[in-house]
Protein backbone atom coordinates (compact mmCIF):
# COMPACT_ATOMS: atom_id res chain seq x y z
CA UNK A 1 0.00 0.00 0.00
CA UNK A 2 1.00 3.56 -0.55
CA UNK A 3 1.24 6.12 2.18
CA UNK A 4 1.56 9.89 2.02
CA UNK A 5 1.98 11.58 5.28
CA UNK A 6 1.56 15.52 6.46
CA UNK A 7 3.63 16.71 8.65
CA UNK A 8 2.45 19.94 10.08
CA UNK A 9 4.38 20.99 12.65
CA UNK A 10 8.23 21.29 13.48
CA UNK A 11 10.67 18.82 15.18
CA UNK A 12 11.23 21.33 18.68
CA UNK A 13 7.58 22.29 20.05
CA UNK A 14 5.58 18.98 19.18
CA UNK A 15 6.02 15.58 19.03
CA UNK A 16 4.08 15.12 15.75
CA UNK A 17 7.41 14.68 13.35
CA UNK A 18 8.70 12.12 15.42
CA UNK A 19 5.13 10.30 15.65
CA UNK A 20 5.40 10.70 11.28
CA UNK A 21 9.11 10.03 11.38
CA UNK A 22 8.23 6.50 13.19
CA UNK A 23 4.94 5.61 11.52
CA UNK A 24 7.10 5.79 8.07
CA UNK A 25 9.70 3.88 9.23
CA UNK A 26 7.12 0.79 10.59
CA UNK A 27 5.21 1.22 7.37
CA UNK A 28 8.39 0.64 5.29
CA UNK A 29 9.59 -2.31 7.60
CA UNK A 30 5.79 -3.41 6.90
CA UNK A 31 6.41 -3.08 3.35
CA UNK A 32 4.53 -0.74 2.26
CA UNK A 33 5.98 2.15 0.03
CA UNK A 34 6.27 6.15 1.28
CA UNK A 35 6.54 7.85 -1.70
CA UNK A 36 5.95 11.38 -0.36
CA UNK A 37 5.85 13.17 2.70
CA UNK A 38 4.73 17.41 2.57
CA UNK A 39 5.92 19.34 5.19
CA UNK A 40 2.67 22.38 6.27
CA UNK A 41 2.75 24.95 8.70
CA UNK A 42 5.67 24.74 11.10
CA UNK A 43 6.70 21.83 9.62
CA UNK A 44 8.56 23.24 6.90
CA UNK A 45 11.54 23.66 9.95
CA UNK A 46 11.80 19.71 9.32
CA UNK A 47 13.74 20.82 6.36
CA UNK A 48 16.31 23.36 7.81
CA UNK A 49 19.90 22.18 7.51
CA UNK A 50 20.76 24.97 10.06
CA UNK A 51 19.44 23.69 12.85
CA UNK A 52 21.85 22.41 15.26
CA UNK A 53 20.34 19.80 18.41
CA UNK A 54 22.12 19.11 21.21
CA UNK A 55 24.53 16.07 20.81
CA UNK A 56 22.26 14.08 22.84
CA UNK A 57 19.65 14.66 21.00
CA UNK A 58 17.64 13.40 18.33
CA UNK A 59 18.32 15.01 14.64
CA UNK A 60 15.32 14.48 12.93
CA UNK A 61 16.61 16.98 9.57
CA UNK A 62 19.41 14.36 8.99
CA UNK A 63 16.33 11.51 9.86
CA UNK A 64 14.32 12.41 7.18
CA UNK A 65 17.14 12.92 4.88
CA UNK A 66 18.53 9.36 5.30
CA UNK A 67 15.06 7.90 5.18
CA UNK A 68 14.59 9.89 1.90
CA UNK A 69 17.92 8.32 0.45
CA UNK A 70 17.15 4.99 1.51
CA UNK A 71 13.81 4.41 0.70
CA UNK A 72 12.94 7.26 -1.95
CA UNK A 73 10.67 9.32 0.03
CA UNK A 74 9.80 12.20 -1.94
CA UNK A 75 10.11 15.00 1.00
CA UNK A 76 8.55 18.43 -0.16
CA UNK A 77 8.20 21.79 1.69
CA UNK A 78 5.73 24.14 0.65
CA UNK A 79 6.60 26.90 -0.78
CA UNK A 80 4.08 29.56 0.58
CA UNK A 81 4.61 28.06 3.90
CA UNK A 82 7.95 27.41 3.38
CA UNK A 83 8.70 31.51 1.93
CA UNK A 84 6.95 32.77 5.18
CA UNK A 85 9.27 31.27 7.25
CA UNK A 86 12.25 31.65 5.73
CA UNK A 87 12.80 28.23 4.67
CA UNK A 88 14.30 28.61 1.20
CA UNK A 89 16.47 26.88 -1.05
CA UNK A 90 19.65 27.88 0.09
CA UNK A 91 19.13 26.55 3.90
CA UNK A 92 17.04 23.26 2.66
CA UNK A 93 18.50 20.32 3.92
CA UNK A 94 19.40 17.29 1.85
CA UNK A 95 16.66 14.67 0.39
CA UNK A 96 14.53 18.10 0.72
CA UNK A 97 12.76 20.06 -2.04
CA UNK A 98 10.73 22.69 -2.32
CA UNK A 99 7.33 23.13 -4.65
CA UNK A 100 3.41 23.97 -3.91
CA UNK A 101 0.60 22.66 -2.10
CA UNK A 102 -0.41 21.06 -5.45
CA UNK A 103 1.97 18.36 -4.37
CA UNK A 104 0.10 17.79 -1.24
CA UNK A 105 -3.02 17.35 -3.32
CA UNK A 106 -1.38 15.47 -5.88
CA UNK A 107 -0.17 13.13 -3.12
CA UNK A 108 -3.38 12.51 -1.88
CA UNK A 109 -4.56 11.70 -5.11
CA UNK A 110 -1.93 9.09 -6.00
CA UNK A 111 -1.24 7.15 -2.52
CA UNK A 112 -4.02 5.07 -0.84
CA UNK A 113 -3.73 6.85 2.52
CA UNK A 114 -3.27 9.92 3.34
CA UNK A 115 -2.19 10.59 6.99
CA UNK A 116 -1.93 13.93 8.84
CA UNK A 117 0.83 14.53 11.73
CA UNK A 118 0.47 17.82 14.12
CA UNK A 119 -1.39 19.97 16.24
CA UNK B 1 14.58 48.09 -5.62
CA UNK B 2 12.19 51.44 -6.25
CA UNK B 3 9.78 52.72 -8.87
CA UNK B 4 10.00 56.56 -9.84
CA UNK B 5 6.73 57.58 -10.77
CA UNK B 6 5.93 61.20 -11.19
CA UNK B 7 8.66 62.38 -8.55
CA UNK B 8 7.41 59.68 -6.07
CA UNK B 9 9.18 56.56 -4.88
CA UNK B 10 7.81 53.51 -4.87
CA UNK B 11 9.46 50.33 -2.66
CA UNK B 12 9.73 47.02 -4.27
CA UNK B 13 11.42 44.01 -3.59
CA UNK B 14 14.79 42.23 -5.96
CA UNK B 15 11.84 40.87 -8.36
CA UNK B 16 9.50 44.46 -8.81
CA UNK B 17 6.88 43.07 -6.91
CA UNK B 18 5.73 46.55 -4.86
CA UNK B 19 6.15 45.84 -1.25
CA UNK B 20 2.28 48.18 -0.71
CA UNK B 21 -0.03 47.63 -2.61
CA UNK B 22 -2.05 50.11 -1.75
CA UNK B 23 0.85 52.57 -3.88
CA UNK B 24 0.28 51.44 -7.04
CA UNK B 25 -1.44 53.39 -10.26
CA UNK B 26 -1.70 53.66 -13.32
CA UNK B 27 1.30 55.40 -14.45
CA UNK B 28 3.67 52.65 -12.19
CA UNK B 29 1.85 49.91 -13.92
CA UNK B 30 3.01 51.14 -17.14
CA UNK B 31 6.26 51.56 -15.55
CA UNK B 32 6.66 48.30 -14.64
CA UNK B 33 5.39 47.25 -17.71
CA UNK B 34 7.35 48.65 -19.78
CA UNK B 35 10.68 46.45 -17.59
CA UNK B 36 8.75 43.80 -18.10
CA UNK B 37 9.05 44.15 -22.05
CA UNK B 38 5.00 44.58 -22.11
CA UNK B 39 3.34 47.50 -24.39
CA UNK B 40 -0.20 47.43 -22.44
CA UNK B 41 -2.89 47.55 -25.29
CA UNK B 42 -6.75 47.73 -24.07
CA UNK B 43 -6.72 44.13 -23.74
CA UNK B 44 -3.26 44.28 -20.93
CA UNK B 45 -5.44 46.82 -19.03
CA UNK B 46 -8.38 44.32 -19.30
CA UNK B 47 -6.54 41.56 -17.40
CA UNK B 48 -5.30 43.96 -15.38
CA UNK B 49 -7.88 45.70 -13.99
CA UNK B 50 -9.99 42.48 -13.50
CA UNK B 51 -7.05 41.04 -11.16
CA UNK B 52 -7.42 44.64 -9.16
CA UNK B 53 -10.99 43.82 -9.10
CA UNK B 54 -10.59 40.08 -7.75
CA UNK B 55 -7.92 41.01 -5.26
CA UNK B 56 -10.28 44.03 -3.86
CA UNK B 57 -13.02 41.24 -3.46
CA UNK B 58 -11.29 38.31 -2.44
CA UNK B 59 -7.52 39.46 -1.03
CA UNK B 60 -5.79 37.09 -3.08
CA UNK B 61 -4.45 36.77 -6.53
CA UNK B 62 -6.54 34.40 -8.46
CA UNK B 63 -5.70 30.60 -9.60
CA UNK B 64 -4.84 30.77 -13.30
CA UNK B 65 -7.56 28.41 -13.55
CA UNK B 66 -10.51 30.93 -12.11
CA UNK B 67 -8.73 33.98 -14.11
CA UNK B 68 -9.14 31.85 -17.61
CA UNK B 69 -12.58 31.17 -16.74
CA UNK B 70 -13.65 34.44 -15.23
CA UNK B 71 -12.39 36.09 -18.72
CA UNK B 72 -14.38 33.26 -20.45
CA UNK B 73 -17.52 34.34 -19.10
CA UNK B 74 -17.20 38.08 -19.45
CA UNK B 75 -15.01 38.19 -22.82
CA UNK B 76 -15.66 35.09 -24.49
CA UNK B 77 -13.81 31.80 -25.03
CA UNK B 78 -11.31 34.04 -27.62
CA UNK B 79 -10.16 35.71 -24.13
CA UNK B 80 -10.90 33.30 -22.03
CA UNK B 81 -7.85 30.68 -22.71
CA UNK B 82 -3.96 30.10 -21.54
CA UNK B 83 -2.73 30.64 -25.00
CA UNK B 84 -4.51 34.36 -25.26
CA UNK B 85 -3.28 35.00 -21.81
CA UNK B 86 0.58 33.85 -22.62
CA UNK B 87 0.23 35.78 -25.73
CA UNK B 88 -0.35 39.02 -24.01
CA UNK B 89 1.88 37.65 -21.12
CA UNK B 90 4.81 35.60 -22.69
CA UNK B 91 6.25 35.39 -19.43
CA UNK B 92 3.22 33.44 -17.47
CA UNK B 93 -0.19 35.79 -16.38
CA UNK B 94 0.13 34.64 -13.10
CA UNK B 95 3.82 36.38 -12.31
CA UNK B 96 3.82 39.02 -15.32
CA UNK B 97 0.30 40.67 -15.26
CA UNK B 98 -0.02 40.07 -10.99
CA UNK B 99 3.13 42.23 -10.88
CA UNK B 100 1.99 45.50 -13.38
CA UNK B 101 -1.22 45.19 -11.43
CA UNK B 102 0.72 45.73 -8.34
CA UNK B 103 -0.32 42.06 -6.22
CA UNK B 104 1.68 40.57 -4.44
CA UNK B 105 4.02 37.90 -5.93
CA UNK B 106 2.02 34.53 -6.61
CA UNK B 107 3.97 31.88 -4.94
CA UNK B 108 3.02 29.90 -7.53
CA UNK B 109 1.91 26.77 -5.46
CA UNK B 110 0.12 25.28 -9.19
CA UNK C 1 -11.96 4.61 8.87
CA UNK C 2 -9.36 5.14 11.28
CA UNK C 3 -9.18 8.21 13.67
CA UNK C 4 -6.61 9.71 15.43
CA UNK C 5 -6.52 11.86 18.07
CA UNK C 6 -3.58 13.42 19.93
CA UNK C 7 -4.65 15.75 22.17
CA UNK C 8 -5.12 15.19 26.22
CA UNK C 9 -8.94 14.92 27.27
CA UNK C 10 -8.09 17.15 29.91
CA UNK C 11 -6.87 20.23 27.98
CA UNK C 12 -8.66 19.87 24.41
CA UNK C 13 -11.91 19.23 23.18
CA UNK C 14 -10.03 16.52 20.27
CA UNK C 15 -11.50 13.37 21.43
CA UNK C 16 -14.94 14.98 22.61
CA UNK C 17 -14.76 15.89 18.90
CA UNK C 18 -14.30 12.54 17.81
CA UNK C 19 -17.09 10.40 19.54
CA UNK C 20 -19.43 13.02 18.85
CA UNK C 21 -18.41 12.79 14.66
CA UNK C 22 -16.99 9.24 14.00
CA UNK C 23 -19.41 6.64 12.48
CA UNK C 24 -19.83 3.65 14.92
CA UNK C 25 -17.82 0.99 13.87
CA UNK C 26 -14.83 2.96 13.10
CA UNK C 27 -11.36 2.58 15.06
CA UNK C 28 -10.09 5.28 17.04
CA UNK C 29 -6.34 5.48 18.08
CA UNK C 30 -5.22 7.28 20.70
CA UNK C 31 -1.41 8.62 20.41
CA UNK C 32 1.00 11.70 21.71
CA UNK C 33 -0.78 12.86 24.53
CA UNK C 34 -3.72 11.59 23.57
CA UNK C 35 -2.91 8.68 25.51
CA UNK C 36 -4.28 10.02 28.79
CA UNK C 37 -7.72 9.11 27.44
CA UNK C 38 -7.29 5.56 27.58
CA UNK C 39 -5.87 5.79 31.47
CA UNK C 40 -8.63 4.08 33.75
CA UNK C 41 -9.65 5.82 36.79
CA UNK C 42 -9.55 9.27 35.86
CA UNK C 43 -12.36 11.97 35.39
CA UNK C 44 -12.55 11.45 31.95
CA UNK C 45 -11.66 7.92 31.62
CA UNK C 46 -15.02 7.45 31.09
CA UNK C 47 -15.83 9.34 27.83
CA UNK C 48 -13.49 5.93 26.49
CA UNK C 49 -14.88 3.37 29.00
CA UNK C 50 -18.59 4.03 28.01
CA UNK C 51 -18.10 3.74 24.15
CA UNK C 52 -16.29 0.41 24.15
CA UNK C 53 -19.46 -1.00 22.03
CA UNK C 54 -19.51 1.91 19.41
CA UNK C 55 -16.06 1.78 18.22
CA UNK C 56 -12.60 -0.27 18.10
CA UNK C 57 -10.57 1.82 20.30
CA UNK C 58 -6.60 1.18 20.40
CA UNK C 59 -3.44 2.94 21.70
CA UNK C 60 -0.15 3.68 21.19
CA UNK C 61 2.31 1.41 23.51
CA UNK C 62 5.46 3.56 22.82
CA UNK C 63 3.60 6.70 23.88
CA UNK C 64 2.40 5.08 26.93
CA UNK C 65 5.76 4.03 28.35
CA UNK C 66 7.26 7.70 27.46
CA UNK C 67 4.27 8.65 29.73
CA UNK C 68 5.05 6.13 32.54
CA UNK C 69 1.81 4.81 32.05
CA UNK C 70 1.60 1.24 32.95
CA UNK C 71 -0.77 -1.16 30.30
CA UNK C 72 -2.60 -2.59 33.30
CA UNK C 73 -3.72 1.35 34.31
CA UNK C 74 -5.61 0.96 30.70
CA UNK C 75 -9.20 1.17 30.32
CA UNK C 76 -10.63 -2.62 29.75
CA UNK C 77 -11.33 -2.89 26.13
CA UNK C 78 -8.49 -0.67 24.66
CA UNK C 79 -6.20 -2.57 22.65
CA UNK C 80 -2.04 -1.55 22.90
CA UNK C 81 -0.50 -1.37 19.78
CA UNK C 82 3.02 -0.26 18.25
CA UNK C 83 4.01 1.67 15.49
CA UNK C 84 3.50 -1.34 13.08
CA UNK C 85 -0.02 -1.94 14.39
CA UNK C 86 -0.73 1.93 13.71
CA UNK C 87 0.56 1.26 10.29
CA UNK C 88 -1.95 -1.88 10.02
CA UNK C 89 -4.88 0.04 11.27
CA UNK C 90 -4.45 2.60 8.74
CA UNK C 91 -3.87 0.08 6.06
CA UNK C 92 -6.97 -1.82 6.96
CA UNK C 93 -9.65 0.48 8.28
CA UNK C 94 -9.80 3.07 4.89
CA UNK C 95 -9.22 6.98 5.30
CA UNK C 96 -7.40 8.10 8.33
CA UNK C 97 -8.96 11.41 9.55
CA UNK C 98 -6.82 12.99 12.52
CA UNK C 99 -8.21 15.26 15.35
CA UNK C 100 -5.61 17.65 16.27
CA UNK D 1 14.69 13.98 -7.01
CA UNK D 2 11.24 15.03 -9.11
CA UNK D 3 8.37 12.74 -8.86
CA UNK D 4 5.20 11.93 -10.11
CA UNK D 5 2.34 9.84 -9.23
CA UNK D 6 0.39 8.63 -11.95
CA UNK D 7 -3.34 10.59 -11.20
CA UNK D 8 -4.69 10.63 -14.53
CA UNK D 9 -8.41 9.97 -14.17
CA UNK D 10 -8.23 9.81 -10.66
CA UNK D 11 -11.38 11.07 -8.78
CA UNK D 12 -11.67 11.42 -4.74
CA UNK D 13 -13.51 13.38 -2.27
CA UNK D 14 -11.23 15.34 -0.13
CA UNK D 15 -12.64 16.94 3.06
CA UNK D 16 -11.33 19.71 4.59
CA UNK D 17 -11.85 19.98 8.21
CA UNK D 18 -11.72 23.14 9.79
CA UNK D 19 -11.48 23.43 13.82
CA UNK D 20 -9.91 25.93 14.97
CA UNK D 21 -10.47 29.83 15.11
CA UNK D 22 -9.02 32.56 12.93
CA UNK D 23 -5.95 34.74 13.92
CA UNK D 24 -5.10 33.13 17.48
CA UNK D 25 -3.03 30.54 15.59
CA UNK D 26 -2.20 30.09 11.18
CA UNK D 27 -3.98 27.02 11.16
CA UNK D 28 -7.35 28.48 9.42
CA UNK D 29 -5.68 30.21 6.31
CA UNK D 30 -3.21 27.30 5.96
CA UNK D 31 -6.01 25.27 5.45
CA UNK D 32 -7.66 27.77 3.23
CA UNK D 33 -4.93 28.34 0.87
CA UNK D 34 -4.96 24.12 0.32
CA UNK D 35 -8.79 24.22 -0.50
CA UNK D 36 -7.97 27.08 -3.03
CA UNK D 37 -5.48 24.78 -5.06
CA UNK D 38 -7.59 21.36 -4.58
CA UNK D 39 -10.25 23.66 -7.24
CA UNK D 40 -7.44 23.75 -9.78
CA UNK D 41 -7.59 19.78 -9.47
CA UNK D 42 -11.24 19.54 -10.41
CA UNK D 43 -11.76 17.15 -7.38
CA UNK D 44 -15.06 16.46 -5.22
CA UNK D 45 -14.38 18.87 -2.09
CA UNK D 46 -16.29 19.13 1.80
CA UNK D 47 -15.51 22.07 3.31
CA UNK D 48 -16.53 21.40 6.74
CA UNK D 49 -16.84 24.16 9.81
CA UNK D 50 -17.00 22.14 12.87
CA UNK D 51 -15.86 23.45 17.01
CA UNK D 52 -14.12 26.62 16.91
CA UNK D 53 -13.54 26.13 12.92
CA UNK D 54 -16.89 28.10 12.67
CA UNK D 55 -15.77 31.74 13.70
CA UNK D 56 -14.04 31.77 10.71
CA UNK D 57 -16.52 32.42 8.75
CA UNK D 58 -18.51 35.16 10.72
CA UNK D 59 -19.28 38.06 9.64
CA UNK D 60 -18.03 41.68 10.23
CA UNK D 61 -14.03 40.51 10.59
CA UNK D 62 -12.30 43.43 10.71
CA UNK D 63 -8.25 43.02 11.57
CA UNK D 64 -6.98 46.72 10.68
CA UNK D 65 -5.85 46.84 14.59
CA UNK D 66 -4.68 43.50 15.44
CA UNK D 67 -2.18 43.75 12.22
CA UNK D 68 -3.04 40.60 10.64
CA UNK D 69 -4.52 40.50 6.89
CA UNK D 70 -8.33 39.77 7.38
CA UNK D 71 -9.29 36.50 5.20
CA UNK D 72 -12.73 36.52 5.25
CA UNK D 73 -13.01 37.72 1.93
CA UNK D 74 -11.10 34.78 0.61
CA UNK D 75 -13.43 32.53 1.83
CA UNK D 76 -15.96 34.24 -1.20
CA UNK D 77 -14.17 32.13 -3.61
CA UNK D 78 -15.06 28.86 -2.19
CA UNK D 79 -18.30 29.80 -2.60
CA UNK D 80 -17.68 30.91 -6.19
CA UNK D 81 -15.91 27.75 -6.92
CA UNK D 82 -18.93 25.73 -5.45
CA UNK D 83 -21.35 27.93 -7.76
CA UNK D 84 -19.45 27.32 -11.04
CA UNK D 85 -19.09 23.56 -10.39
CA UNK D 86 -22.72 23.43 -9.59
CA UNK D 87 -23.55 25.30 -13.25
CA UNK D 88 -20.79 24.22 -15.34
CA UNK D 89 -21.88 20.62 -16.66
CA UNK D 90 -18.94 20.02 -17.84
CA UNK D 91 -17.07 19.77 -14.89
CA UNK D 92 -17.12 16.92 -12.36
CA UNK D 93 -17.06 18.67 -9.23
CA UNK D 94 -18.94 18.92 -6.32
CA UNK D 95 -18.33 20.93 -3.37
CA UNK D 96 -19.90 21.38 -0.15
CA UNK D 97 -19.74 23.94 2.28
CA UNK D 98 -20.89 22.43 5.67
CA UNK D 99 -21.36 23.90 9.35
CA UNK D 100 -22.08 21.25 12.43
CA UNK D 101 -25.44 22.39 14.01
CA UNK D 102 -24.20 21.25 17.16
CA UNK D 103 -21.05 23.19 16.76
CA UNK D 104 -22.66 26.30 15.62
CA UNK D 105 -25.89 26.46 18.24
CA UNK D 106 -22.52 25.50 21.25
CA UNK D 107 -21.13 29.05 20.35
CA UNK D 108 -24.80 31.09 19.96
CA UNK D 109 -24.34 31.31 16.37
CA UNK D 110 -27.03 30.98 13.51
CA UNK D 111 -26.83 30.52 9.94
CA UNK D 112 -27.08 34.45 9.30
CA UNK D 113 -24.00 34.58 10.92
CA UNK D 114 -22.12 33.20 8.11
CA UNK D 115 -19.98 35.44 5.36
CA UNK D 116 -20.53 32.15 3.16
CA UNK D 117 -24.23 30.41 2.54
CA UNK D 118 -23.37 26.96 4.21
CA UNK D 119 -25.32 23.69 4.69
CA UNK D 120 -26.15 23.03 8.25
CA UNK D 121 -25.97 19.20 9.22
CA UNK D 122 -26.71 17.32 12.22
CA UNK D 123 -23.46 15.32 13.71
CA UNK D 124 -25.06 12.19 12.53
CA UNK D 125 -25.84 13.62 9.38
CA UNK D 126 -22.12 14.88 9.10
CA UNK D 127 -20.44 11.66 10.51
CA UNK D 128 -22.03 10.46 7.22
CA UNK D 129 -20.42 12.56 5.22
CA UNK D 130 -16.77 12.23 6.58
CA UNK D 131 -17.30 8.71 6.67
CA UNK D 132 -17.76 8.51 2.24
CA UNK D 133 -14.38 10.78 2.35
CA UNK D 134 -11.22 9.22 0.44
CA UNK D 135 -8.83 12.04 2.19
CA UNK D 136 -9.29 13.91 5.47
CA UNK D 137 -7.44 17.20 5.69
CA UNK D 138 -7.23 19.95 8.68
CA UNK D 139 -6.97 20.70 11.79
Amino acid sequence: MKFALLVNEGPFTHQASDSAYLFAKAAIEKGHEVPRVFFYYDGVNNANKLSEPQADDRNLVKLWGALAKDHEVDLVVCVAAGMRRGIKDDILAEGFRISGLGQLIEAGLGTDRLVMFGD
Amino acid sequence: MAYEVGGQTIEADEEGYILNINEWNKDLAAIVAKEEGVEMTDEHWEVVNFLREYYDEYQIAPAIRVLVKALKKTMGPDKGNNKYLYELFPYGPAKQACKIAGLPKPTGCV
Amino acid sequence: MLHTVNKSPFERNALESCLRLAKKGSAIILFEDGVYGAMAGTAKSDMVASRTGDYEFYVLGPDLAARGIAEDQIIGGVKVVDYGGFVDLAADKGTVQSWL
Amino acid sequence: MAFEFDTEGVKKTFTFLNRKAPYGTIYALEVLETVLITAAFEQHANIVFIDDGVYQIKKGQDTKAVNMKNFLPTYGIIEMEKDDADEDEDIDMVWRIIVEKESMEARGLTEDDFKVGVEVLSSAELAEVLDQSDVVIGG
